[in-house]
């Protein structure tokens, strides 16, 4: 297919964007061309200008310079509308759903099907089922409040409004960040399927295994230019695709665990914790120095485990902590006996985008660094350049505001939040989403210095081979259960897989 | 109303035109006259400061200096300490609270400016050289004798009696209600309910309306404001009712012709009226120029002068119409 | 590696689904009915009726009392209603009691009304959507801060009001009483004017649930860049919204004057206060992308039928505003209460 | 168009620094000191003492009347810091007028007046504070949202004050005329509650700035999920944040007794409007999470010198008004322009 279609006349032609924002050449002259039919893979690290690309693409932002070409006119993407005339939709990175109206007022939001201003919701329900069904989603109700859903659920809502337009392109941006891998694994398929009818998709991952798989072509984004066009997916090595992308040679591998199983005390004992209907009694232990992965599907618990630990949910059972049970004294108790969490969702639930990196790093550790409420302010910058040096968060600039930093770096100044603060326990919710190979890389050997200087580390993540290839023990989680325990070094990706979705194992 | 297309005398003109009377109004000494009043948002209160600066403008030897109204005391205090700083000759200053105003009027005396106090009375005789003002307890009496009598003469027994008072904050509706109270007692009736509104034709009309559906026969209402008035007879007009008479307060033109048409429910209003601005210019004026009123035998303004409360109906109003205050 | 791609398909069913599944169908079926979130006001209304019968049965249940309730808050319903399609859409209008005097005062001047009572209508009603124009402009397209260029408006609106009718309440005259007949004249023992409210209220209704504007309201105040994407001119459909809010200040200002016989600089005080707080009581949320008509109208309808609880058993003001900030505090704890029991 | 190659190499090597590295030195120097934020509020001031100067030259720039701009902002200047920690938090208070009305009149009654002075100021402050807490409690624990909660404290303080006072003005007593020293005394020219204002002030500024309180609550007003998550207990801190606004209202509560000798339950009347106007006009976002003492206080003294200046002026109140809306809007524009043009 993608032969074929490289003798075709291409469908989207970008040459030389460039999209200044204050402070900030965010593009900086990037060409791409997009055939029809083909998927076409977006690479680079965090920051590289990916989405600003698509952004532009979608008329969501003006270039600076450049030109656009699409069905072999030269356009001018003056608005969104402009765009999704012309055929072109888009899946945004950051949801771009309203939480308060329904799945199909959503899915049709700025084209309801409607007679004098009057919204036909008879129809758009029906037309939003179809799209659902076709997504292999038709238990998602069209009436449904979107800020019900899961952020899965909702990454099917966003697929939903893409198609609901008459579309020749579909951009979609990191659409597989908030998915476990079946899920990846459907979206692929309607990939495929609208590929097959000639549609083109330019497709947007940090995971390169995804691209191998579906890609056709690739292009790589670094600091905002063109660093390679039209590589071939299937065929260019994974270390080459790297290099373009870091300028390095890093390779995607996990830092060594420890030979032996690690012995040291009991860090945490969780002993019949309950959250009633989305957990039931789940026992199990961490050690000091050792990293424990809880594997599962989407929506199978995990995050509710952890928060339950955490203390900001209520739950029944006990939790233990250095032979201490944990009485429910909410986050500020189990922050005062030595916990941390770095949560699922970095944006909305750890960082306050707005400061800087200084004080998001200090954020809970803020008794350390005052006499009876004074701040020590000195000392305070000086351990945050410290950190923000240690975990090499970048650009090396503490008073930065958070908000511009890329995902890796932002979730690195998470982890040094709690680095900073001396902790006893590490949960760790999907600690890589979003991030760059380059970033994972760091932050995966950044996890495991901390396991050996004798933390215990609780690990959440949707991607198998991550828990896999980081933790020393696996959970494997289904539908509220413990159903599986193991050394990672015991398991493989497709034992893990069955066992989560059909319990095989047991 | 200033849209009432018959065209009534101006409210200047509806101050007493000085009297020639003796060398008061022949030019002197040039004055300069401070004048601070609350903000004016209500009809009366409008009228007053209008009064006060067309009285300043008859003369040629007086420089009027208002300051900004408003109804915040702190802001208030601000205003008069400018005119102080201004070193003005005489100081005309109706208080939105004299209790709140007393220790800035206080002051202003220390420092030897003559403070002419408009109504709202200072509780430190030291604030003040000379007060004017209405006579608030009195006004009461008067509607509570109307009502009275006309309810006794009707040989009405156990009356439904009710009040709709201004703002209830103010020492004032304190004094009204006092007054009115005291008069209905001699003729053995009591206040059935009263209720406050805030002295605008809105808060006439929703008190009004919620007044009327809690008593389902009245014989009589006080109000204390014709300007709120206005709101009031709007309800009682929406409702249908006409069981009952009502008598107003202050005196505004349109109720005295209300009164004058007697085809609604208001027969009668008590005045409180706004030319007492105009008297305190002049007073003020005689105060600095160290003069004394020529229809009196002393050589001085006497320290207090209170308006008389009075009374007017059907019979009356003809005479009173060209005193009564656009509201 | 992984299993067999149909093979997936078939277990992926559920995924997403007990998120989906389980509060689906109560939550949806009640929310968007807009029952189960009401139910709180509901409750506290029927209290308060309980209260009115027990205390004064005589007035209290009479349908005259009952038209006279729904009277005095025609006015500011209709303001509430405008309302709430600002603060849903994600803003605030601190100016609405000042524009409905101003509209009331130019509608009432002597030139205006020498051309007879439906130029005067159309004048109120185009001063209130000039002015909410005018806002509308200065936050869409000036970007101000709502709440400060609204308050910045119900200033200089309150100073026009009084420079236009030199601080004097402005008559009706004898030749526009169709005016004042919105009040007096009945329909089935109904004035008027309350059927306008409710004309007001179900438009708005509609309009808020039925069409694309309502739909993009909802957006523009939940997520408006999630609105800009969708290709919505969120700009402009800010600027429709406080426009719309102005031409219902517009219509309060033909209903007050209807009530009042007047045009006043001093209409209106304090309103924007008022219907606020009862659009917030009503559910809807001041961060903009929830709320509903019907629960704003109920908010109101609990204030109206506190005062005139309070009138009907002679409290004085004092103690009413000890009571209404009981109440306030209760009617809310009530409607928190039967949402969550229903989550 | 673009760069020569070589050059660009240089700046690449930090992979995200390009962005970085350019406006970081300006962007942090500048707004860490919150200079060039406040920049178009001090240029409309300055320009408004033009005006001063121009129209009223020969009283404006006096020392009495830069001493009498100051004792108008005090009282409501105390309000302003405790409201501009609330607003930061992600809160609202609504209360701060009646509050200190209530403050101000249980402090007068006549059984608090026969201890003396001191026992009036501590019956003031801890009312305040009193009150405050009440209002951190239901918004806190009770989750009522903020705008409910304090609107429902403001009508039923203002009731309780009115019902405490039955309505009348309580005169600071011969006895304890120390708390009307307060506002005669002077040091240096200056009244005593003047140096109360900049203590507050200054304490406020130390409070948010330098201090673990300060910083909780930008956190919990910007992200109170992440605050909460890095174990700030944001329910007690939310309460705190009401307690103090309550407090500044008890100490404004002893300034309005210095200047007018009196309690009363009218004091205080829309402080709250004025003090948010302030506090947003000063740049803090109604949201939370950003804001400065700086700014609420030039803000404010924005509003207090245009009092001044129409108080000088002899203006009438409508063209006050007017002309004070436009002020507004403008000021807000020359403070936005000024901010844009430095990123
Ligand atoms: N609205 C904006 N204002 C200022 N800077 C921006 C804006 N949007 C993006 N940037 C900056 O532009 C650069 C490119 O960002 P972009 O989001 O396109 O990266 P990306 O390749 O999508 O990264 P990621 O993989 O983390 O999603 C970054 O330095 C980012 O901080
Ligand atoms: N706030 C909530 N209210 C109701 N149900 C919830 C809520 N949060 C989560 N759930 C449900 O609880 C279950 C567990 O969800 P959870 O997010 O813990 O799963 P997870 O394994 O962590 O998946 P993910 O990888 O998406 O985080 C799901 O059924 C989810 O829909
Ligand atoms: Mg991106
Ligand atoms: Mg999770």
């Amino acid at each position: 297919m993608p032969e074929a279609a490289s003798e075709t006349a291409p469908m989207l032609l970008m040459r030389g964007i460039v999209k200044q924002f204050p402070g900030v050449r965010a593009l900086d002259g990037v060409d791409l061309e997009v055939l029809p039919g083909e998927v076409h893979c977006l690479l680079g690290q965090n920051g590289a200008g990916k989405s600003t690309l698509i952004k532009v693409l979608a008329g969501a932002h003006q270039p600076d310079e450049g030109t656009i070409a699409f069905g072999g006119q030269e356009v001018r993407l003056s608005s969104p509308t402009a765009a999704i005339r012309l055929g072109i939709s888009t899946m945004y990175q950051e949801l771009d759903l309203v939480d308060g109206l329904s799945v199909a007022e959503n899915v049709f939001l700025g084209h309801e099907p409607a007679r004098l201003g009057f919204v036909s919701q008879g129809e758009a329900n029906r037309a939003t089922r179809e799209l659902l069904a076709r997504l292999g989603h038709g238990e998602i109700r069209p009436t449904t409040e979107v800020g019900r859903l899961s952020p899965a659920a909702k990454q099917v809502v966003s697929m939903a409004r893409a198609l609901s337009h008459d579309t020749r392109l579909i951009v979609m941006d990191e659409p597989s960040a908030a998915l476990a891998h079946d899920e990846v694994a459907n979206l692929f398929r309607i990939i495929r399927e609208l590929t097959a009818q000639g549609v083109a998709v330019i497709y947007i991952s940090h995971r390169l295994e995804e691209i191998r798989e579906i890609g056709d072509r690739v292009t790589v984004l670094k600091d905002g230019r063109t660093v390679a066009v039209g590589l071939p997916a299937k065929e260019t090595p994974t270390s080459q695709v790297v290099a373009l992308m870091t300028g390095r040679n890093v390779e995607y591998v996990f830092p060594p665990r420890r030979a032996e199983p690690a012995t040291g005390a009991e860090v945490l004992r969780v002993e019949g914790l309950t959250v009633p209907g989305v957990f039931t009694d789940v026992s199990f232990s961490v050690r000091a120095g050792e990293i424990v992965g809880l594997a599962g599907l989407v929506g199978s618990g995990r995050s509710e485990i952890i928060e339950a630990i955490y203390g900001a949910r209520r739950f029944s059972g006990r939790v233990i902590l250095e032979g201490r049970p944990v009485r429910r004294g909410g986050t500020t108790g189990a922050v005062r006996l030595g916990m941390g969490l770095a949560p699922e969702e970095r944006k909305a639930q750890a960082l306050l985008l707005g400061e800087s990196v200084a004080r998001n790093i200090t954020l809970a550790s803020l008794g350390r660094y005052s006499r009876l409420g004074w701040m020590d302010r000195r000392r305070e910058a000086e351990d945050a350049r410290g950190m923000v040096a240690a975990l090499d968060i970048r650009p090396p600039d503490p008073e930065r505001p958070v908000r511009t930093l890329s995902g890796g770096n932002q979730q690195k100044a998470v982890l040094a939040r709690w680095l900073i603060n001396g902790r006893k326990l590490l949960l760790l919710d999907e600690p890589t989403r979003g991030v760059d190979v380059g970033a994972r890389a760091e932050l995966y050997a950044v996890v495991r210095k901390l396991a050996d200087e004798g933390i215990g580390v609780l690990l959440v993540s949707s991607e198998v081979p991550e828990v896999l290839g980081l933790a020393d023990r696996v959970l494997v989680i289904r539908e509220g259960h413990i159903i599986h325990e193991a050394g990672a070094g015991e398991l493989d990706e497709h034992r893990v897989l069955d066992m989560i979705m059909e319990g095989s194992a047991l | 109303t200033s849209n009432e297309p018959a065209a009534a005398p101006s409210t200047a003109a509806a101050a007493p035109a000085p009297a020639a009377t003796g060398g008061n109004d022949a030019p002197g000494e040039k004055v300069v006259i401070g004048f601070s009043a609350p903000a004016a948002d209500h009809g009366w209160i409008a009228a007053i400061a209008k009064n006060a600066e067309a009285t300043a403008k008859q003369y040629s030897d007086v420089e009027f200096k208002p300051v900004e109204p408003t109804n915040d005391i702190n802001a208030q205090i601000s205003a008069v300490e400018s005119l102080i700083a201004a070193k003005v000759a005489a100081l005309v200053i109706l208080p939105n609270d004299g209790q709140q105003l007393n220790q800035i009027a206080r002051q202003a005396s220390d420092a030897g400016i003559p403070v002419i106090n408009l109504d709202r009375v200072f509780p430190d005789k030291l604030s003040y050289r000379t007060w004017i003002g209405g006579d608030n307890y009195g006004m009461g009496v008067a509607a509570g004798h109307y009502v009275g009598k006309t309810l006794k003469d009707k040989g009405v027994a156990d009356p439904v009696i009710l009040e709709i008072q201004g703002i209830a904050t103010l020492p004032l509706t304190q004094d009204r209600s006092k007054g009115f109270e005291d008069a209905l007692k001699t003729y053995g009736f009591k206040v059935t309910a009263k209720q406050d509104a805030q002295f605008t034709v809105e808060s006439g009309t929703k008190v009004a309306a919620n007044l009327l559906q809690a008593h389902k026969k009245i014989d009589a209402i006080w109000n204390h404001d014709d300007d709120q008035g206005i709101g009031v007879l709007a309800a009682i007009k929406e409702a249908g009712r006409s069981e009952f008479f009502m008598v107003g307060g202050a005196g505004s033109a349109n109720a005295m012709r209300e009164i004058q048409a007697d085809s609604g429910v208001l027969k009668a209003t008590v005045t409180y009226s706004p030319t007492m601005a105009s008297s305190a210019i002049k007073l003020a004026r005689l105060i600095a120029q160290g003069k004394g009123m020529s229809d009196l035998v002393e050589q001085q303004v006497p320290q207090s002068i209170t308006l008389a409360s009075e009374t007017i109906t059907k019979e009356n109003v003809d005479k009173y119409l060209p005193l009564g205050f656009e509201s | 590696m992984r299993p067999p791609a149909d093979e997936r398909a078939q277990i992926k069913v559920p995924a997403p689904a007990p998120a989906a599944e389980g509060g689906s169908l109560s939550r949806l079926g009640l929310t968007r009915l807009g029952e189960a979130r009401h139910l709180g006001l509901v409750i506290a209304l029927v209290l308060l009726a309980v209260v009115g019968l027990v205390t004064v049965p005589e007035t209290f249940a009479t349908t005259s009392n009952m038209v006279s309730i729904l009277s005095l808050a025609a006015t500011i319903g209709v303001i509430t209603v405008g309302m709430t399609f600002v603060i849903i859409g994600g803003g605030i209008d601190l100016s609405v009691g000042a524009v409905m005097a101003l509209a009331s005062v130019w509608a009432t001047t002597l030139a205006t009304q020498s051309y007879g009572p439906f130029v005067m209508i159309l004048c109120a009603v185009l001063v209130g959507t000039g002015a909410g124009l005018v806002n509308g402009l200065l936050i869409a397209y000036g970007r101000l801060v709502p709440f400060i260029a609204t308050l910045a408006m119900l200033v200089a609106a309150r100073g026009l009001a009084q420079r236009m009718s030199d601080r004097k309440t402005q008559l009706v005259q004898q030749g526009n009483q169709t005016i004042v007949e919105l009040s007096t004249t009945r329909v089935l023992g109904i004035p008027v004017l309350v059927y306008i409210f409710a004309v007001v209220v179900v438009l708005g209704w509609v309009l808020l649930n039925r069409t694309t504007f309502g739909r993009r309201t909802y957006a523009v105040g939940g997520n408006p860049e999630a609105a800009r994407l969708a290709g919505i001119d969120v700009r402009r459909h800010t600027m429709l919204l406080y426009a719309l809010s102005g031409l219902c200040c517009g219509i309060a200002a033909v209903l007050i004057m209807a009530r009042t016989t007047t045009g006043s600089s001093t209409h209106g005080d304090l309103y924007e206060l008022d219907a606020i707080a009862a659009v917030i009581i009503g559910g809807t949320l001041l961060t903009g992308g929830r709320g509903t008509i019907i629960g704003s109208i109920l908010g109101l309808l609990i204030f109206t039928v506190i005062t005139n609880l309070f009138i009907l058993n002679g409290l004085n003001t004092s103690d009413q505003l000890i009571a209404k900030g009981l109440i306030i505090v209760v009617a809310v704890l009530l409607q928190r209460r039967s949402l969550e029991s229903r989550t």
